[in-house]
């Protein structure tokens, strides 16, 4: 076993070993637990950093490979995969010192913290799979780890939503394995990402589409695509770090990886074409875009806002998917990194404002810039970047976006993104101006330990909205290495 | 000498037990009562390891025959040693030594009395010997015997609660399993008749070559076999005995008769119709398919019966109806693929279910809360108790990594080899309703919010070890399936009579 | 006669057993007192015993005991009625069993009547109290 | 390239700093000293690029975003008089800022806007323009809503949405601009295109975005909303310098598409003239009808806008010869800027002392005010264009163009020519109204105690005049110094006649003595027939149209969203009927029995039994249909 194979199993690992240590803890050492979730959130993304640093000029190889029922457990490190588990494992350090705020008076703090790092080995698994099985594995088990944390308050709001959440996961998943087991039969058992475009080519188109939609429904439903984005909005009474992580950053991006995953890694660019399957996709997550912005509008309360504001913005990032052009792919890639940087924040800020004054809904919002200034401030400037506006790390995925549409001969879908643009706007503005602007009778409370752990992470990943906006180049060796795997440039 | 051991070890398991399960009331009477369930733990674990090393040694050299008393076949009976036998033994001991080892700790209590207990220790010992019986064996009437042994043993299984409900259920279960020996035993007097043979492997040579001579007559004898094990392992529609009887026993007895009892039968019911009428002649006949939809419709209905059940044990026993159905569908399926599953699911059955039926079994002893829609707050009460039965429920459902996938894979590939896409969807839609039933449970223990304070009940940690045994069965089964497998596809190929897969 | 007839009348055992299993089945279904259940069952039984002695049954043959002296002997097949044998103490325990078990009933019930224990029954569940 | 660093970097320092000074005169000293570092800056670059050197500056990046700056004839005198209105802003601040209350939120906005409007004037390409834009659309928001109030909320909510609509237009330009291989640079002209139609969507684009920002007609509408609801200095700059920020961006594009040089965009010079004329009407129009000092001013700011509209039109529709439009459309830049902002500093003077901004309760201040008062009617001379000050001096030239154009025969040119003329009356008119209302007849009002002309005020108001007097009076050293270099900057390559030119013909004298008397004549026919109190019809105004669809939207998105909800929970519903049904036909199978379920009841042993022998004779039957009977 090489360093990187070892490095890929122990990020995993690590943080499994942390849930079960964190489990293992009684109920009053709050401060040894908080210890080992945030400790083996870092550990495990370090690792995954240092991954980075060893794997990503040798390409893919293979780590780990365990047989199941004629079935691999198979681990391996690409681009795509790295990308999305450095992206994860990352937010995922921000989010646990978060949670240490956010939690401070919760009861059931064991039971979160272990399930919150049992769901960071499982992303991370998601990330690393080396062929569908895996992939199916991690992301079914997913589900099972992030239902405890919905259903945290076990309030009967949060057993309806997890109820929903849990039936479009499981519905989905069956789609999977469907779309699993039918591949299985097209392609003699092969599940590899690496050897299925070539095992799949004497497929017949009308199989393969079957397959495709297969595979689309069942990781539409984690990407929440329009007609099944019905969970996400209810998932919201979840408390506020799981909002941010799992339906801003692991869960749904879960989705959206499989889909890409599915385009890219089973079909293969050329494969998807010659389905001219395309159009169907564009004018769906068009749809998404669109409507997901209406709906959002008209959203009161606030995370349901974002949630719905979040469903618009997976479906840019699966519309770069979709376009197939190598300039959409990156700006896909860009807009999975931003967003979920971006949107954390957005759902940070909205639970501080919660746990600080008790506020749920924009319209109670008014003249809590005043005491939260930084909070606000942070949810204004990040809002801005949802919107796409420069210099914030949003514009330049939408920008690719736009540019990979165009040389797609896609002209319509820059009229969709702009216009998703302004209803970003219309529906983000109004919260930072009714914060700074509106009257309150809330008096300044004393800053205590717990908003403190809340704010740093918060401010710190704005601060990279803006420096990925000065310098989005950051990212670009990441993306140039995905778009390098799919696209022979 | 090692050879002799091995094959002297086949009717030594199967008699070692039947005379133990004799020696139970005496031991209590003159020994402590718990001596006399250590020792029958004790005697289920050597079985079990007889199993393994039996299992081994056919994985190694190859089915092997002993014939009873020295009188050769076809006069005498043979205990025929092939994978099939192996892979039963093996799940039997895997299963019912755990499910004895809990057992052990508050029996009496359950049970009434001190001289009860003492005979159902007889019972369970002579179920499980009837079960081994029914493994090893390659006679007809040996098989009718066993299966007699098993029935009776079970039923009064299930009286041993001796509470009006759990008498009534018995006396509905005996009936209703009569007929079905009766059926059993008219099937075997037509194989009989047809072929002049009740040694199997006799009545499958002779069958080969005279069977189209008189199909309808074979049919009608298939008929009166499915019909007779269709009843006795609970095949939908003619599982209504089920529910009750394994509802109102205690839970170990739900446990044994719910993963092993029922798995006799089948096993049964697979060597008739592969061993003594072969796979050449059954999949001919249309009595796979009729297999097959039997088997989807029971899983699509035992999983919609479940649904509608409060009551958490009633639930589970309509589960297994359901289970019961992906393994009738595996049989149906007809090839290495099916028959694999249906060994898989035998297997992942039967621990999934002990499983379920012990930690359920806690769960309402120790709360007094026999419904789910009671049962809120009760996962913080007892954690590993209910933790391992969130453990059953996803193997059940058949998430990846525990044993309830490795077998519904290994269907799903079965129904797509067959070209049965319909039972693909059955069989993830079958799932998806596992999800439903069993997952409710779950929420409402785990993260309902219970009205008032829940019992603290401290389950014993002999029962607990029992528990993680069987979890660690499934995790290890699902993680790394591969000896297993290997055994069962062993098994599935030596019932088609193919070459042993590569 | 037909030939059909004249091979009923060969096979008479064989009509005879099936006759005696329908009647067992018969009153199974049809009566609700449960000894009369348990009767049906027997007679269901016994005809399978029919059947099995009347296969092994061999015309003009001699009981199995070895002759060496007359080799133009026939014998009758000596396994079924070993076998059936031991389907009689098989039904044996059956019986006595689902006797003990009636027994109990009545002790809970005060009849052996199956459908007045379902009233009963249902009624008490009706009320959602539990039969001790 | 020290200074455009400082240029763009002092605002910024001054917007981190200001917090920390407690006092407002510190605060303004503050203001000040950053403008007049500001104007030193500025003049420094100006001296940098005199003899007609572009300078680049990149800075080197990573990828993807490269911020570079381009300081050119354009650049320069934009970024300088911006500097130079700026810092008589910030003079007049050290008065206004004492009855303006939340001085520090507005100085940080205001610092910021400053640093980001350079910024703009000095992005080297279209990337890093649209950084500053965007920025400059935030904290300038900022100003529009500092009143707090709901009227000045909704206004800043037009204004920002408008503002983010036009950096969204813009951001697609650019996207466009490079999937069809045109370079980003600023300041160069488009050579290479693949495609013509795909350029045509990019400068569409910047029209719309950058159009926006100028108030161009049809997408004024937040304009005269959002210019009186700030603070006086806000207007001021509002008015003078960031609407030109779209001016500029407008020029730019002109640049991209060499004029009309190289026919790329063959049909933008007629669409932008026509824009141009409406605008320039509209505005006046509107103006004449408003009784609200700033909103008059404001509408004026769109009717001027026009003018530099139609300019940059003229000189596309004469495809390389209009010299005389793109000059008159920087040099009007420059003036607007000056008048305008001196226009609005006057006003605030008067709001100041008076609490009031309706032109009917206002008069006779002239004598309270009499700085104020020579100020404003220097300013008000200058943008009617009475020669002698410096509107006459771009109207000229733009006229001048707008004949060239007329003369290219195309009626709508013509057109174009005679409506340029009928929109000085109505200036004179609407200004003459403004001067007269306020400062002459009766003193109608009280005057605050207190606020009165410091010299602060009077001292900021004065240099703007006295700018606008000198470019008035020597007309051809502001052209040579100032203008000429700027048309270079723009990629005009022949000036012409343009640094000999003569202003002062008599002809270009009467004809706007001419239309100054009708404008006066208009004045008086206006207030007798109250003409000037018409109030347009609602749905006449473009916001009614808007909200309209707003309303149509609603409503549609309601009955559908209604069927949608009815749906999902008709589903849910009978979903949760079936299982509930399943329940209770489990139950009566399971216990109860009763009607058809006596046969089926699970706990009756004799249907049980029956139900085996059916199964069994089913299975029979079946074979039988089946295979024997062969069915």
């Amino acid at each position: 076993m090489s360093v990187g194979v070892a490095l890929v199993l122990a990020s995993i690992v690590i943080t499994t070993i942390g849930a079960i240590w964190v489990a293992a803890i009684p109920g009053e050492a709050k401060t040894q637990r908080h210890c080992i979730v945030v400790g083996a959130a870092l550990v495990s993304a370090a690792m995954v950093w240092y991954l980075l640093y060893l794997g990503l000029g040798s390409g893919t190889y293979p780590a780990f490979r365990v047989g199941i029922a004629s079935l691999s457990l198979d681990l391996t490190l690409d681009p795509l995969g790295l990308t999305y588990g450095i992206l994860a494992s990352t937010l995922w350090v921000f989010a646990s010192i978060y949670s240490v705020g956010y939690m401070e008076h919760d009861t059931k703090q064991r039971q979160y913290f272990t399930f919150f790092l049992v769901s960071a080995g499982i992303t991370l698994g998601i990330a690393f799979s080396g062929n569908l099985f895996t992939f199916y594995l991690f992301y079914e088990l997913l589900t099972f780890a992030t239902y405890p944390l919905v259903v945290h308050s076990g309030t009967k709001d949060a057993l309806e939503a997890g109820r929903k959440y849990i039936r479009y996961s499981l519905v989905g998943a069956s789609f999977i394995l469907a779309a699993i087991v039918m591949l299985w039969t097209l392609t003699g058992g092969v599940l590899d990402f690496s050897s299925i475009p070539a095992a799949l080519a004497t497929a017949s188109s009308g199989q393969l589409r079957i397959l495709f939609f297969l595979f689309l429904i069942g990781f539409g439903v984690k990407a929440a695509i329009m007609p099944l984005h019905g969970w996400l909005p209810s998932a919201m009474v979840a408390p506020t770090p799981v909002s941010a992580l799992l339906h801003a950053v692991a869960v749904v991006n879960a989705g959206v990886f499989g889909v890409l995953r599915t385009v890219y890694s089973v079909f293969g660019v050329d494969l998807v074409k010659s389905l001219s399957v395309r159009p169907i996709l564009l004018v769906l997550c068009s749809v998404t875009i669109i409507l997901g912005s209406l709906i959002a509008l008209k959203q009161d309360v606030l995370k349901r806002r974002l949630a719905y504001s979040t469903i618009s913005q997976l479906a840019y990032i699966l519309l770069g998917a979709f376009i197939l052009h190598p300039l959409a792919l990156a700006g896909a890639m860009l807009h999975m990194i931003f967003h979920s940087t971006l949107k954390i924040v957005l759902f940070f800020a909205a639970g501080i404002v919660a746990e600080e004054t008790g506020y749920l809904k924009v319209s109670e919002l008014g003249g809590t810039g005043r005491i939260l200034p930084v909070t606000m401030g942070s949810f204004g400037i990040i809002s801005l970047g949802m919107i796409g506006m420069l210099p914030l790390s949003g514009f330049w995925s939408k920008y690719y976006l736009m540019r990979g549409s165009l040389a797609a001969d896609a002209w319509i879908l820059l009229v969709v993104l702009l216009l998703s643009g302004l209803l970003n706007a219309l529906y983000f503005i109004p919260i930072t101006v009714s914060a700074f602007t509106g009257t309150s009778d809330l008096k300044p409370r004393r800053k205590t330990k717990a908003l403190l752990f809340m704010l740093v992470p918060t401010v710190i990943i704005a601060a990279f909205g803006v420096i990925f906006g000065l310098y989005p180049g950051l990212t670009l060796p990441l993306v140039d290495a995905v778009v390098a795997q799919f696209f022979s440039l | 000498m090692a050879l002799a051991f091995r094959d002297n070890l086949a009717v030594l398991v199967v008699v070692a037990l039947l005379s133990t399960a004799y020696i139970m009331p005496l031991l209590t009477k003159i020994r402590r009562f718990r001596v006399a369930e250590y020792f029958a733990v004790a005697m289920l674990g050597l079985a079990l390891s007889g199993g393994i090393y039996l299992a081994r040694e056919i994985l190694l050299h190859g089915t092997f025959t002993y014939a009873v008393g020295g009188w050769p076949a076809p006069w005498g009976i043979e205990l025929s040693l092939d994978a099939v036998s192996g892979f039963f033994l093996i799940t039997i001991g895997v299963v019912a030594t755990p499910i004895m080892l809990y057992a052990s700790v508050d029996l009496i209590k359950e049970v009434g009395s001190r001289s009860r207990a003492a005979w159902f220790l007889t019972l369970f010992l002579l179920l499980v010997a009837a079960l081994c019986g029914l493994a090893v064996t390659g006679d007809l009437f040996n098989i009718y015997v066993m299966v007699e042994v098993a029935t009776i043993a079970s039923c009064a299984i299930v009286a041993a609660r001796n509470d009006a409900t759990s008498v009534e259920a018995t006396f509905k279960y005996l009936m209703l399993a009569t007929i079905g020996s009766g059926f059993v035993l008219l099937g075997i007097g037509f194989l009989f008749v047809l072929t002049g043979n009740l040694n199997m492997n006799f009545i499958a040579q002779e069958l080969s070559m005279s069977w189209q001579k008189y199909p309808t007559a074979l049919w009608v004898c298939l008929s009166f076999f499915m019909v007779g094990f269709g009843v006795k392992s609970a095949l939908f529609p003619l599982h209504v005995w089920l529910p009750d009887a394994h509802s109102t026993a205690i839970a170990p007895s739900s446990a044994m008769l719910s993963s092993l009892a029922i798995k006799g039968y089948i096993i049964a019911l697979l060597k008739v119709f592969y061993v003594a009428v072969g796979a050449k002649i059954i999949t001919r006949l249309p009595i796979t398919d009729i297999l097959t939809l039997l088997g989807m419709v029971a899983i699509i209905a035992g999983a919609l019966f479940a649904l509608a059940q409060d009551e958490l044990k009633r639930r589970l026993a309509f589960s297994t109806i359901s289970q019961v159905g992906y393994i009738f569908l595996g049989i149906g399926l007809g090839n290495i693929h099916g028959l694999t599953g249906t060994f898989m699911h035998i297997l992942s059955h039967a621990t999934t279910k002990a499983l379920l039926f012990l930690a359920a079994g806690a769960m309402i002893k120790h709360t007094g809360k026999s419904r789910i829609s009671e049962m809120a707050g009760v996962g913080a009460a007892m954690p590993v108790t209910v933790g391992a039965f969130a453990v059953g429920s996803l193997s059940m459902i058949g998430i990846p990594l525990f044993s309830g996938f490795v077998s519904k894979w290994q269907l799903l590939l079965g129904s797509l080899a067959n070209g049965n896409y319909l039972a693909v969807l059955v069989l993830v839609g079958g799932s998806l309703l596992a999800a439903a039933y069993l997952l409710p449970v779950l929420r409402m223990a785990f993260f309902e919010r219970p009205l008032q304070k829940p019992v603290v009940a401290n389950v014993s940690y002999v029962q607990l070890a029992a528990l993680l045994f069987l979890v660690v069965v499934i995790i290890s089964v699902g993680v790394v399936p591969d000896g297993v497998l290997q055994l069962a596809s062993e098994a599935a190929t030596a019932l088609l009579g193919l070459e042993v897969l590569p | 006669m037909g030939e059909f007839w004249s091979r009923i009348l060969q096979n008479y055992p064989y009509v005879f057993a099936l006759a005696l299993f329908a009647i067992g089945i018969y009153t199974i279904l049809t009566h609700s007192n449960l000894f009369k259940k348990v009767i049906g069952i027997n007679i269901m039984e016994g005809s399978i015993y029919i059947l099995f002695i009347a296969a092994g049954n061999v015309r003009g043959g001699v009981a199995p005991i070895l002759d060496m002296t007359d080799t133009t002997l026939t014998y009758v097949h000596p396994l079924p009625q070993a076998l059936m044998l031991t389907g009689i103490v098989v039904s044996v325990s059956v019986t006595a069993l689902s006797l003990a078990l009636i027994m109990k009933l009545y002790r809970f019930y005060g009849t052996v009547d199956a459908k007045e224990i379902m009233r009963i029954r249902t009624e008490v569940r009706a009320n959602g109290a539990r039969i001790s | 390239m020290y200074w455009s660093t400082v240029l763009i970097l002092v605002p910024f320092l001054g917007a981190a700093l200001v917090s920390r000074f407690r006092s407002l005169r510190s605060q303004a000293l503050l203001g000040i000293a950053v403008g007049a570092v500001g104007l030193l800056a500025s003049f420094m670059n100006f001296l940098a690029q005199r003899s007609g050197t572009v300078l680049l500056w990149k800075l080197n990046s990573l990828g993807l975003f490269e911020p570079a700056f381009r300081l050119d004839g354009l650049s320069a005198l934009f970024s300088l008089f911006t500097a130079f209105v700026w810092l008589a802003s910030g003079i007049y601040m050290y008065t206004y800022m004492q009855h303006e209350e939340r001085s520090v939120s507005f100085y940080v906005f205001y610092f910021l806007t400053l640093g980001a409007v350079q910024g703009v004037f000095l992005a080297g390409n279209f990337v890093t323009l649209l950084v500053f834009f965007e920025i400059m659309t935030v904290t300038s928001f900022f100003w529009v809503i500092h009143r707090n109030d709901r009227e000045s909320l909704r206004a800043g909510y037009f204004y920002l949405f408008l503002g983010i609509v036009a950096g969204l237009c813009i951001a697609g330009a650019i996207a466009i601009l490079l999937a069809s291989g045109v370079t980003l640079d600023v300041g160069v002209a488009a050579t290479l295109v693949a495609n013509k139609a795909t350029l045509g969507w990019a400068v569409l684009l910047f029209v719309l975005g950058f159009g926006i920002k100028a108030g161009m007609v049809p997408v004024h509408i937040w304009l005269p909303m959002a210019h009186p609801v700030a603070p006086t200095p806000g207007s001021a700059l509002l008015s003078g310098i960031l609407i030109k920020a779209g001016a500029y961006g407008l020029l730019r594009t002109g640049q991209l598409v060499q004029w009309g040089l190289g026919d790329l965009v063959p049909w933008l010079g007629t669409l932008i003239v026509i824009i141009g004329v409406a605008t320039m009407l509209l505005g006046v129009a509107f103006a004449l009808l408003q009784g609200n000092a700033k909103r008059l001013l404001a509408y004026h700011s769109v009717s001027q806008m026009g003018y530099i509209i139609l300019g940059i039109g003229t000189a596309l529709v004469l495809r390389g010869h209009g010299v005389d439009g793109v000059a008159g459309a920087i040099f009007h830049s420059l003036n607007h800027a000056l008048f305008k902002s001196a226009l609005f500093l006057g006003v605030g003077v008067v709001y100041l002392g008076t609490g009031e901004l309706d032109l009917y309760k206002l008069g006779g201040l002239w004598k309270k005010y009499p700085m104020t008062a020579i100020c404003m009617l220097i300013a008000a001379f200058g943008i009617t264009g009475t020669p002698g000050l410096n509107g006459f001096i771009s109207k000229s030239l733009l006229h001048h163009s707008a004949i060239e154009v007329a003369l290219s025969g195309n009626p709508l040119m013509v057109w174009a020519e005679r409506l340029f003329n009928l929109v000085g009356v109505g200036t004179t008119a609407s200004f003459v109204k403004l001067i007269g209302l306020t400062f002459l007849g009766k003193q109608k009002t009280e005057l605050r105690k207190g606020a009165g002309e410091t010299p602060f005020v009077a001292g900021s108001m004065a240099i703007l005049a006295v700018a606008m007097l000198i470019i008035g009076t020597q007309p051809n050293l502001i052209v040579n110094l100032f203008i000429a270099p700027a048309t270079i900057g723009a990629g005009v390559t022949e000036l012409g006649h343009l640094s000999t030119m003569k202003f002062f013909e008599g002809s270009a004298i009467r004809d706007m003595i001419v239309t100054l008397l009708i404008g006066f004549a208009f004045f008086g026919l206006g207030m007798k027939t109250h003409l000037f109190h018409y109030k347009p019809p609602k749905w006449l105004s473009l916001e009614a149209v808007g909200q309209q669809f707003v309303r149509l939207y609603v409503c549609a998105e309601g009955s559908v969203s209604k069927m949608y909800q009815s749906l999902s929970t008709t589903i849910a519903l009978s979903g949760r009927r079936q299982y509930k049904r399943m329940i209770v036909m489990n139950r009566r199978l399971d216990f109860e029995g009763g009607g058809i379920f006596t046969v089926l009841s699970f706990s009756n042993l004799n249907s049980n039994a029956f139900l085996i022998l059916t199964v069994l004779a089913v299975l029979v039957l079946y074979y039988f249909v089946k295979y024997v009977l062969g069915v």
